[in-house]
């Protein structure tokens, strides 16, 4: 789950606006040898992104897509004979398009930087926004009649229109997870083989399953059955059976 | 108090769309009242009639700042200017919704409108077609907004709200403005995600 | 230009909520537009920074009073501005591609960024900075928007869009697409070699 690239980490994807942001990033290092981020750890660290953002946002994942492909059609390009190149007409174009978009995505960068910086020199500029808190004396009113009624009953059924579109159900399927069962795994496990560590033990199980067997580690060593230690975050999860190590019970009665 | 004391309190009169009084201004501008008082004299000189445009007025709910006598011809044919420039259409939604089912209060509109609606509110405020009409009895007590007789002069509704056109899904006869209302809300704040328990086949899978 | 054109002109410019342009403010007050630019003269000294604590400035293309600097806070906190977020990288380039590319639809932003612009669009138009802008003639007829008067405010533009800088004058390390497309090439090189040998991140996936 956690990013195991270590792109990733030197990057810090989070503060990235986006793909593009991402690859200007990366073309435009010059510190960098750029032989050190090969495309294979671009790919692998937006899937991390994307798997602790927990929902995939179509329209990103599918810009990205075309991005990587294009890097890698650049890539078979420079791999290729000029006369096998001949073959791929597209490639060229689509490597034309994407320098392109890029260089426009740099420009808006630029853009975004010196509305920042106008803001944080300029401060805070307040004025009011609406009618002063006395209105000076009317005399005159212009009160003819230029609004059309249909217009309103237009504009409320705008509203309807957005706000069940908004409101369009998403159907999610819920899954069952037989929790007791993998209570009963756990359990047999750690019987069986007096240790073990988490991942051993769930081994074969997929990640909702995975989640719900911590549940169970969890209601074992509550109910005294099984003993877990871990000894720095992330590492391993030793867990054995609490009949099994007396000398853990004495390390316990001694904390 | 220093001359800068006073300034800030000009400053907040100005940018109010309410009364202030002497409390009000001191927590905003970090002062004693006595301080406030003593800026309040100082500003009923600089905005005396005759001295300035903008007159300091004390009024039952505190201090505000109005546009002066002298300038109240050129103030409505101001007003009158701005009210004939056509309505934004963020600006027509939020008059719908109110004409439909006022008196309605910000945060409901936004709820209906799926969008802040301060900004129209303000220009709607502006254009006299809206007018605040008491406090919601809701959490916060937001302030409700209803349509004006200016409204219904400007859009030639004789009997007022029941001359407004039909809307097909609300009926045949215009309902009330409580069930416009709540069918409105109930349309935007629709449960989004609904469960299914999986079928058999599901749970094999 | 007597003394009371002044303050005419000043309560026009209490009175109004957004910025007056010349004739806006002669056509209101019935004077000429050489009178009102006597009158913003006189003004802009008694409503200079130091002097008032509402400023006079040239803004969006005309001429608005604001609260003085020096008042900022206390105004922040009668207005519970105090709360507000700064904007958000995506905002701040969403902003930027409306600003210059205007009216521009959500999947044209899309397209520029390169990431959905569904967030930042609204919460631009939560804070009043783009509004709609009618629909885009290509399929599927995308609503268009637009910066507001009041982003050119908050952005202190004196001529409104005309006061952004121009993109060329931005930045002089801007990368031409030239330059983008063989530093692109020179990282699928790199990308060709490490085929060869796979790093460690690659073996484990």
């Amino acid at each position: 789950m956690a990013p195991t690239s270590s792109l990733a980490m030197e990057l810090d994807l989070e503060p990235f606006a986006g793909p593009f942001d991402l690859l200007l990033a990366l073309v435009l290092r010059d510190a960098l040898d750029l032989g050190e981020v090969p495309v294979a750890d671009v790919c692998l660290a937006y899937l991390a992104e994307i798997d602790a953002a927990g929902e995939i946002d179509l329209e990103s994942a599918s810009e990205f897509l075309v991005l990587v492909a294009t890097l890698l059609e650049l890539k078979i390009r420079l791999l290729l004979t000029p006369e096998l190149v001949e073959e791929l007409p597209d490639a060229q174009e689509a490597a034309e398009e994407l320098a392109a978009r890029l260089a426009e995505y740099a420009r808006v960068q630029a853009a975004a930087r010196w509305l920042e910086e106008r803001l944080a020199a300029t401060g805070p500029r307040l004025f009011r926004e609406g009618p002063p808190a006395l209105r000076p004396p009317r005399p005159i009113l212009d009160d003819t009649a230029t609004g059309d009624p249909a217009d309103l009953a237009a504009a409320l059924a705008l509203v309807m229109e957005r706000a069940r579109e908004e409101a369009e159900p998403i159907r999610m399927l819920r899954r069952r997870i037989p929790l007791l069962r993998l209570l009963d795994h756990v359990r047999r496990v750690v019987r069986t083989r007096g240790s073990c560590t988490f991942d051993e033990a769930v081994a074969g199980l997929d990640r909702g399953e995975q989640a719900a067997a911590f549940w169970a580690v969890l209601d074992l060593i509550r109910a005294g059955e099984v003993r877990a230690r871990q000894t720095e975050p992330f590492g391993p999860i030793r867990m054995r059976a609490a009949g099994h190590a007396a000398h853990d019970r004495e390390r316990g009665a001694a904390a | 108090m220093t001359d800068q004391d006073t300034r800030v309190v000009e400053a907040l009169l100005f940018l109010a769309s309410e009364p202030l009084d002497e409390r009000a201004l001191a927590e905003a501008a970090g002062l004693g009242e006595a301080d406030v008082e003593e800026a309040i004299e100082v500003l009923l000189e600089r905005h005396a009639p005759g001295a300035s445009g903008v007159v300091l007025e004390r009024v039952a709910q505190g201090w505000a700042l109005r546009a002066a006598d002298e300038a109240a011809l050129a103030c409505a044919r101001l007003l009158d200017r701005l009210a004939q420039r056509p309505l934004s259409r963020a600006a027509l939604e939020t008059l719908a919704v109110v004409a439909y089912a006022g008196p309605v209060s910000r945060p409901e509109i936004a709820r209906i409108r799926g969008v802040a609606a301060d900004n129209p509110v303000q220009s709607l405020l502006e254009r006299g077609l809206i007018e605040e009409a008491g406090r919601s009895d809701r959490p916060g007590q937001p302030l409700l907004y209803r349509t004006t007789t200016r409204f219904e002069r400007v859009f030639s509704l004789e009997e007022g709200r029941h001359s407004l056109p039909r809307i097909e899904e609300l009926g045949e006869d215009l309902p009330s403005a409580d069930e416009v209302r709540s069918r409105l809300e109930a349309m935007a704040v629709q449960e989004a995600v609904s469960i299914e328990e999986p079928g058999p086949a599901a749970e094999s899978a």
